[in-house]
């Protein structure tokens, strides 16, 4: 068949013309057999660049297009649209990827011009075998499945939930808030963060649309975009949440008088009973009972003092089990935060050895009016500190920790300089490699903090010993080059409060694997374009909210989650996705019926037709990843896009060369 | 390209057996200065981070007349803690290398003198031997020094610490040429 | 019977004599054999790599060959020997040109460098190679009640070998506990003694010391336990000008873990070389043999 | 119109999945790596769609080298295709290697949609040892093997025109 | 007086069990002479190549070629017989994929040449004499065939018109070609003369295969007593049923041998050893490459065993060091 090929060959600008000579290629490919039409233009995927294709189309009668541009994971869609309004079937487009691999990663302008050459060379040979295909569409589930109950997953859930959808909110806690309920303070305004997260909290818990599950993993997520069978675990709680009325009199009556376990919400530095509420504005505000210190669930063996307090509202079941549920939901938008680095890798700050070296998250607690010390920041033995080291970049840009700047830090550093100076009127002291304040506010702020007379030294802490080596309690220095001044700096502080980075959390990956998005190499889940799909995963109708994609402070987390949302919403309000027709399908009097295909699908998309002893697919089934036609021992299982010929074709192209 | 490689490029070129990262990526956050024991403790008149930026400002001579590298005890904290892994310790040798190369070390450094005689003592007999060391380096030393170390010496020598004669090892011969096939050391026993 | 090749090292020839026969003896007692490397010669120390390394590598390439001709794997007593011919190994096997380029000079002494022989220092071999629990067996005289200053020093951890992590090493603390002995929390463990530059700049060196000394005392050590000729000589032979140059009166014992693990194991003080310190160790002997087991 | 230098340019033909490392080399891209472009990446679904006949194809055509890239084991965005993948490659590099074709030709990696610069350091590799293996050249050698025929058609073809009065 | 088409046999590098298929047409066969006018079957009758140069060109309605082409005299039958043929017809696996001796396309000529006169166990030759291609006695002076570096299917030397697969083609598809030749009824040019579909649709035991066999181990025919009536493959015998031609009734199973490929891959093939590979290999088991290997190693010989009938038609045509 002799075709009218169109072939188009994008500038991108300067960005693919600086290193390819976009109108040589076009000059050659206007050579190869069946081309009808080669042109280069500035930008193929502007207006203009996709009305040329069109008008191309019709004044040329061309039944193929191949844009040489940029990724097709990019603008693939873009010229198929274009081509299908030129009056064509979309599918006789190709994109051939000259800009991430070629024209970005190569020097040399002669060799990426052969390179680009040569991969429109395998579209002009491949688009011949293309054959007109029909977009499937599957209906979207209204219901949204929201993981991790932060302020980025509380955000999206009211957001979805006010448009009029359905929620499903799963926090792994006893409590949904995240870190922003520990803060005291936020930067660079210094709103208190329990004024303007707690009423959204109340709100999530007694919205109509939303249904909260505390204490619960997501254990199972099968199914596509549109059809997510999700099974989620409630966890016990020993504590039957629709009876209890958060009175707290279990906690009171409990068989231990005082508390006498370290507080997960307090990190520690306060103590709580085995029965507890995880902190006053817990949301939902219900008791926990932790089952490794609780006496009765441990041994069996207690007064049960707190059924008693319970009474006629026997709310407490200490023989809950946990229970499975199982939803179906259309759309998915994990936001599972994120975990503070770990200050005790790096043993030279004394963190966990010497008692005054706190992270920023202990003083935030410590701060905080809620917190242990009642907003008391005071050392370990109730006094004041007079002087305080706040050290930055800890467990971030550091090749023995992690690579990447964790975003937050610097802010926050100054928001505790400036809150360690109002309450305690210490000396204090930020040690920071460079000072990033890049957002709304930020500088502002940093002058603020400075003008207040904190001592702003540029140069990475290197140690921090104890002034006496025999009292771990006592004063530290904290040693630093002043790199400003060429100094050694010596600074002897009663407190040091350690600027931890953000890293992802410990499962991420786990996580990650059950969703089946990708990670990138610390941990942080993927999006697919870091700059045009920055909430968008690999994964169609699987959205990324907050830090579980990498450090950010509140406002970029709450404006995430909104695109996530709003992403969410597109979809099903759509009420349908078109799905890729890559699927596999089988040429029935090619089939021998020999069965290999069958296990090679992943989705169980294959089954065999008895009478006529042949392998059939399900369309519905078929993700399209092509295993099944690799195996297939006589060629009689083809899939659409992928066609063997179609590959054969690119190879020989793409070396065709002479 | 024939043109001459910059100070910079010949740093580089001296770090053979540096695992670490280039220079360029230093960050100048101070780190290796202040883990540096003999840096923290003032001794140096360049702190290795300052010396670093002068390489890569390609300020030559300011960095061929520092002491700072021939202070390095190579305890090798900087390297282990370098938040852009850049092998420190490393550079110092280098550095070394560098100036004895270029006969560029300074009057009245020990560094270079020991290291000299040390490794003329080893070529001749394979073997290290204090005293002879001693004797090398003594000269270069102040006056309070000498006296110091004369009596650490005879205390040691007391304690029958310090060997009376020169250790040798057997197939002298056979490592001698063995260095010869390295370097051409003249005849080593002059 | 455990066998290793011993390399010994220029300064335990002589200087560090009671480090190289405490070795010896506490490892007969465990059953290990140290079999001293034919015909070694100096690793090069520090000063060596100033001047050439190609001669450095060298120098290391040629006691590493000899013990592969041994078909052993070399242990040093010394962290500076240690560390030279662990990263030579470890050098010259990721660069095998230079592998070839050195072969081709040992030629000339008949040995070949292949990388075959490990390297390990001493102290890795009582912990790793022999068990604390095999050490603890053979203790007679626990030093119960002997607070000890472990000293790692620098180049047994240091620089980093693959991704270990080195500033948290435990593993000479432990040691110490399985003789019986009290490891005090030594914040400067991991810290420098100046090390040749006592020669080359004795100020730095000596304030150094002082600070070691310093810390060691104040947390209430009665011995400082070393793994290094030249940590030791630093620390117990400069002692005395410690003292005039600060004005400090130190008198702190600093004694080789092997001579602490000799005395544990109820050996000959004499035989560990104890008696030939500057600064005297009878304190840390009468404890040892206070409590007869 | 072959390589502007007369020095020998390695051809690879990548097999790139879409979901790891087609991104990976897209990511590459992004962040402005600089590898040899020696490469030409064919995108596939998924490594499990790798047929073998494409390798042997690629050789067949031209090739100096085949790279196939894929996820993670245990990372494929269709369960286990890159486990299929890794069953044939296995066997496929075992018949080339009986078929006289170099190790270093034909090589599997996992490649991450995060690892671009895997992606720079397994190209530049490979480029280098094909480059010290020299050309593959099937093309060359299979029109070689056929010149053996040439003068016997000759002779053929000449003692045709013996043979009066047929041309066609 | 009436003349019958003419029809030629010939035959080039294989083994004669091509030519016993027309013998084991049975009566058959005198349907055939009495149809057709055999002008040329040298392993039968008396020919001489000059009879056939002396005809004029397309004089031969259809030639049936059996075996590969290694040699120059192969070589020049082949282009003498294509000339004066309307019809050629590669006749049997060797014409059709190289067949057995297209495996030699693994070493070169002198390799082989050294072994069979000088290294091969059964050989006494203390001179190391070869062969040589002119040979000088007295006045008598003799021309000898040069053999070829490469083994060639027929399509690979000259334009082939048809293909009747199998080593040896079943009688039925030999009797079934000759009525469609006689008849006129030909499918287009360049077409198999046997079914597009594999092995697996005429063989009995089809029904008995399992869904999901994740083979751990791969048996040789000697290793195993294959149960007559389980699918081989099932049972751990490389089986290539499923990736080959059939049309053969699959008679190498119902004897309970496995399929070894003769008839070649089916029209969706390009090559058919890497797709015999690929289907092998995904029924293999294991995740880790170990696992993969050791399953794997049951195959003992990949080029052999895919290619057993067919390294000629491999797109890499034999190993590539030969020069």
């Amino acid at each position: 068949m002799s075709n009218r090929i169109g072939v188009y060959v994008c500038h991108c600008g300067t960005n693919i013309a600086s290193m390819v000579d976009c109108k040589a290629v076009a000059e050659y490919a206007a050579t190869l057999p069946g081309v009808a039409l080669s042109r280069d233009y500035k930008y193929m995927c502007s207006d203009p660049g996709q009305t040329l294709i069109q008008q191309d189309i019709k004044e040329h009668k061309l039944d193929r297009i191949i844009v040489s541009a940029c990724s097709p994971l990019l603008h693939e869609h873009t010229f198929r649209n274009a081509t299908r309004q030129g009056g064509i079937n979309e599918f006789f487009f190709q994109m051939v990827n000259i800009r991430e691999h070629d024209a970005w990663v190569h020097t040399d302008r002669a060799k990426a011009t052969e390179k680009a050459k040569d991969l429109i060379r395998a579209a002009v040979h491949r688009v011949p075998f293309h054959k007109p295909l029909e977009k499937k569409t599957v209906p979207i589930k209204p219901d949204v499945l929201i993981v991790g109950g932060g302020i980025a997953g509380i955000h999206a859930a009211l957001t979805l939930a006010n448009a009029g959808k359905k929620v499903y909110l799963v926090e792994r806690d006893a409590t949904i808030g995240g870190h922003m309920a520990k803060f005291d303070k936020t930067f660079p305004t210094l709103d208190c963060a329990a004024c303007i997260l707690t009423p959204k909290m109340s709100t999530v818990k007694t919205h109509p649309n939303i249904t909260m599950w505390t204490y619960s993993d997501v254990t199972k997520v099968e199914g596509f975009v549109g059809n997510y069978k999700v099974t989620v675990r409630r966890n016990p709680r020993y504590i039957i949440e629709e009876l209890c009325v958060g009175c707290s009199e279990c906690v009171e009556a409990c068989v231990f008088k005082e508390p006498k376990f370290p507080d997960e919400f307090n990190l520690g530095l306060g103590k709580r009973k085995p029965v507890f509420l995880p902190f006053p504005q817990a949301t939902p505000l219900v008791a926990v009972i932790d089952p490794e210190t609780c006496i009765q669930l441990k041994t069996g063996k207690c007064k049960k003092t707190c059924v008693e307090a319970c009474g006629d509202r026997k709310a407490i079941d200490f023989s809950q089990k946990a229970e499975e549920k199982e939803i179906e939901v259309g759309t998915i938008i994990l936001s599972t935060g994120f975990k503070i680095f770990d200050a005790k890798r790096i043993p030279y700050y004394g963190y966990g050895t010497y008692s005054n070296v706190f992270t920023a998250l202990d003083i935030e607690r410590l701060v905080n009016a809620s917190g242990p010390t009642g907003g008391e920041l005071v050392l370990r033995n109730g006094q004041k500190p007079k002087s305080v080291a706040i050290v930055h970049c800890v467990g971030s840009r550091d090749e023995n920790t992690n690579k990447y700047c964790s975003r937050v830090c610097c802010m926050y550093s100054l928001k505790l300089a400036h809150l360690v100076k109002e309450r305690t009127g210490a000396e204090v002291y930020n040690f920071y490699i460079d000072m990033r304040t890049p957002g709304k506010g930020f500088e502002e702020f940093y002058s603020k903090v400075s003008g207040e007379g904190v001592h702003m030294i540029r140069g990475k802490v290197a140690d921090v010993f104890l002034e006496n080596p025999a009292d771990k309690s006592g004063r530290m220095i904290v040693q630093a080059e002043d790199t400003l001044l060429n100094i050694m700096r010596k600074v002897p502080v009663d407190m040091v409060v350690l600027g931890v980075g953000l890293e992802a959390q410990a499962d991420a990956n786990d996580v990650r694997r059950q969703f089946n998005i990708s990670c990138s190499t610390e941990g942080w889940f993927l999006e697919r374009h870091p700059k045009l799909a920055p909430v968008n995963t690999f994964t169609d109708g699987i959205f990324l909210a907050g830090c579980c994609q990498g450090p950010k402070d509140i406002p970029d987390t709450v404006a995430q989650a909104g695109a996530a949302a709003a992403e969410a919403l597109a979809l099903i309000d759509a009420g349908s996705v078109e799905l890729e027709p890559n699927t596999a399908f089988v040429v029935e009097q090619e089939c021998s019926g020999c069965k290999t295909c069958i296990p090679m699908c992943p989705y169980t998309a294959i089954s065999r037709n008895e009478d006529k002893k042949i392998a059939v697919i399900n369309e519905a089934l078929c993700k399209g990843c092509g295993t099944c036609v690799a195996a297939c021992p006589s060629g009689a299982i083809k899939q659409n896009l992928f066609e063997d010929d179609e590959i054969f074709e690119e190879i020989n192209g793409v070396l065709a060369h002479v | 390209m024939a043109d001459k490689p910059t100070f910079r490029e010949e740093i580089a070129g001296v770090l053979h057996a540096s695992t670490g990262n280039p220079l360029d990526v230093c960050m100048q956050c101070g780190t290796c200065s202040a883990t540096c024991p003999v840096a923290s403790g003032g001794f140096m008149d360049n702190s290795p981070r300052r010396i670093i930026a002068m390489i890569n400002a390609g300020l030559k001579e300011r960095v061929l007349k520092s002491n700072t590298y021939w202070y390095c005890a190579s305890c090798y904290h900087c390297t282990v803690r370098c938040p852009r892994g850049i092998d420190i310790a490393e550079l110092m040798y280098g550095l070394k290398r560098y100036t004895v190369w270029h006969a560029k070390t300074q009057e009245g450094m020990i560094g270079p003198v020991f290291s000299e005689t040390f490794v003329k003592m080893i070529v001749r007999t394979g073997r290290s031997y204090e005293p002879v060391l001693a004797t090398s380096y003594l000269f270069t030393l102040g006056v309070p020094e000498m006296i110091q170390e004369a009596q650490t010496a005879t205390s040691l020598m007391l304690k029958g610490r310090l060997p009376l004669l020169p250790a040798r090892i057997k197939r002298l011969d056979n490592f001698k040429k063995v260095l010869k096939r390295i370097i051409p050391l003249g005849d080593p026993d002059e | 019977m455990k066998k290793y090749a011993y390399f010994p090292g220029c300064s335990l020839e002589k200087m560090a004599q009671s480090y190289h026969h405490s070795s010896i003896e506490t490892m007969r007692k465990l059953d290990v054999e140290l079999e001293e490397l034919e015909d070694w010669n100096c690793c090069g120390a520090t000063a060596y790599f100033h001047v050439d390394e190609l001669l450095a590598y060298t120098l290391c390439a040629r006691n590493l060959a000899q013990a592969e001709k041994q078909k052993l794997d070399v242990v040093a007593p010394c962290s500076g020997c240690y560390k030279n011919m662990f990263s030579t190994r470890a050098h010259l096997q990721h660069e095998p040109a230079l592998a070839d380029h050195i072969n081709y000079a040992l030629e000339a002494d008949n040995l070949k460098f292949t990388g075959s022989s490990a390297v390990r220092h001493l102290i890795e071999v009582f912990v790793q190679d022999i068990g604390l629990d095999a050490v603890k067996a053979k203790v007679t005289q626990p030093l119960k009640g002997l607070r000890v200053a472990p000293y790692y020093g620098c180049q047994i951890l240091r620089p980093r070998k693959a991704d270990e992590d080195v500033e948290q090493a435990h593993y000479f603390e432990d040691l110490m506990a399985a003789i019986g002995a009290t490891p005090v929390d030594f914040e400067l463990k991991l810290r420098c003694c100046g090390g040749a530059l006592i020669i080359t700049n004795r100020k730095a060196a000596l304030s150094l010391v002082r600070n070691l000394l310093d810390n060691a005392a104040k947390v209430g050590s009665q011995v400082i336990a070393t793994a290094c000729p030249l940590c030791q000589v630093n620390l117990e032979c400069y002692q005395k000008l410690v003292n005039q140059e600060f004005g400090t009166n130190f008198n702190m014992p600093v004694l080789y873990f092997t001579q602490l693990i000799g005395l544990a194991f109820g050996l000959p003080p004499k035989q560990l070389g104890i008696g030939t310190e500057l600064v005297s160790a009878e304190s840390v002997v009468c404890l040892a043999r206070s409590k007869p087991s | 119109m072959s390589e502007p230098t007369n020095t020998f340019e390695p051809r690879i033909v990548a097999f790139f999945c879409n979901w790891c490392t087609y991104t990976a080399a897209d990511l590459a891209g992004v962040s402005r790596m600089k590898y040899a472009p020696n490469i030409r990446v064919v995108r596939l679904m998924c490594s499990g769609r790798l047929d073998p006949q494409f390798v042997m194809a690629a050789f067949a055509k031209g090739a100096d080298g085949v790279l196939i890239g894929g996820c993670h084991p245990g990372d494929c965005h269709y369960v286990e295709g890159n486990y299929k993948a890794l069953r044939r490659v296995t066997l496929l590099k075992r018949m080339l290697a009986d078929l006289g074709i170099e190790e270093d030709r034909f090589r599997l990696e996992w490649i991450s949609a995060s690892e671009g610069d895997k992606v720079k350091h397994v190209v530049n590799e490979m480029v280098e040892k094909i480059r010290a293996l020299g050309p593959l050249d099937m093309p060359g050698k299979h029109t070689h093997w056929d010149k053996e025929m040439e003068e016997l058609e000759a002779h053929v073809n000449h003692s045709q025109k013996e043979i009066p009065a047929h041309a066609h | 007086m009436p003349t019958k088409p003419k029809i030629g046999f010939y035959w080039c590098a294989s083994c004669g069990g091509c030519e016993e298929s027309v013998v084991d047409l049975a009566e058959d066969v005198l349907m055939v002479t009495a149809a057709v006018d055999i002008i040329f079957w040298p392993c039968a009758m008396d020919f001489k190549k000059a009879d056939i140069e002396a005809m004029p060109d397309k004089s031969i309605v259809a030639t049936l070629l059996n075996g590969a082409i290694r040699s120059s005299e192969q070589e020049e039958m082949a282009h003498l017989l294509r000339r004066k043929s309307q019809v050629l017809i590669a006749f049997g696996s060797c014409a059709h994929t190289g067949g057995i001796p297209g495996l030699a396309n693994q070493f070169t000529c002198e390799q082989i040449m050294k072994y069979v006169y000088e290294e091969c166990p059964t050989m006494v030759n203390d001179q190391k004499t070869h062969p040589q291609t002119h040979f000088k006695d007295g006045n008598r002076e003799t021309e000898l065939p040069v053999i070829r570096n490469v083994v060639r299917a027929l399509d690979q030397v000259v334009d082939v018109d048809y293909y009747i697969p199998g080593c040896p083609p079943t009688p039925k598809l030999l009797k079934e070609a000759v009525l469609a030749l006689l008849s006129g009824k030909l499918p287009p040019k360049g077409s198999v003369l046997a079914p597009n579909i594999a092995v697996c649709q005429q063989c009995k035991r089809n029904d008995s295969k399992p869904q999901d066999i994740s083979l751990t181990e791969f048996k040789r025919p000697h290793q195993i007593i294959a149960d007559p009536d389980i699918c081989l493959l099932a049972q751990g015998l490389p089986c290539l049923g499923p990736a080959t031609r059939g049309g053969c009734d699959a008679v190498c199973i119902q004897g309970n041998m496995p399929c070894t490929g003769c008839f070649g891959p089916v029209d969706n093939v390009h090559d058919h050893g890497a797709k015999i590979l690929s289907y092998l290999a995904s029924t293999a088991a294991g995740k880790e490459e170990k696992d993969i290997t050791k399953t794997l190693a049951g195959i003992p010989d990949p080029v052999g065993t895919f290619y057993r009938y067919g390294l000629a038609k491999c797109l890499l045509r034999g190993k590539v060091s030969q020069s």
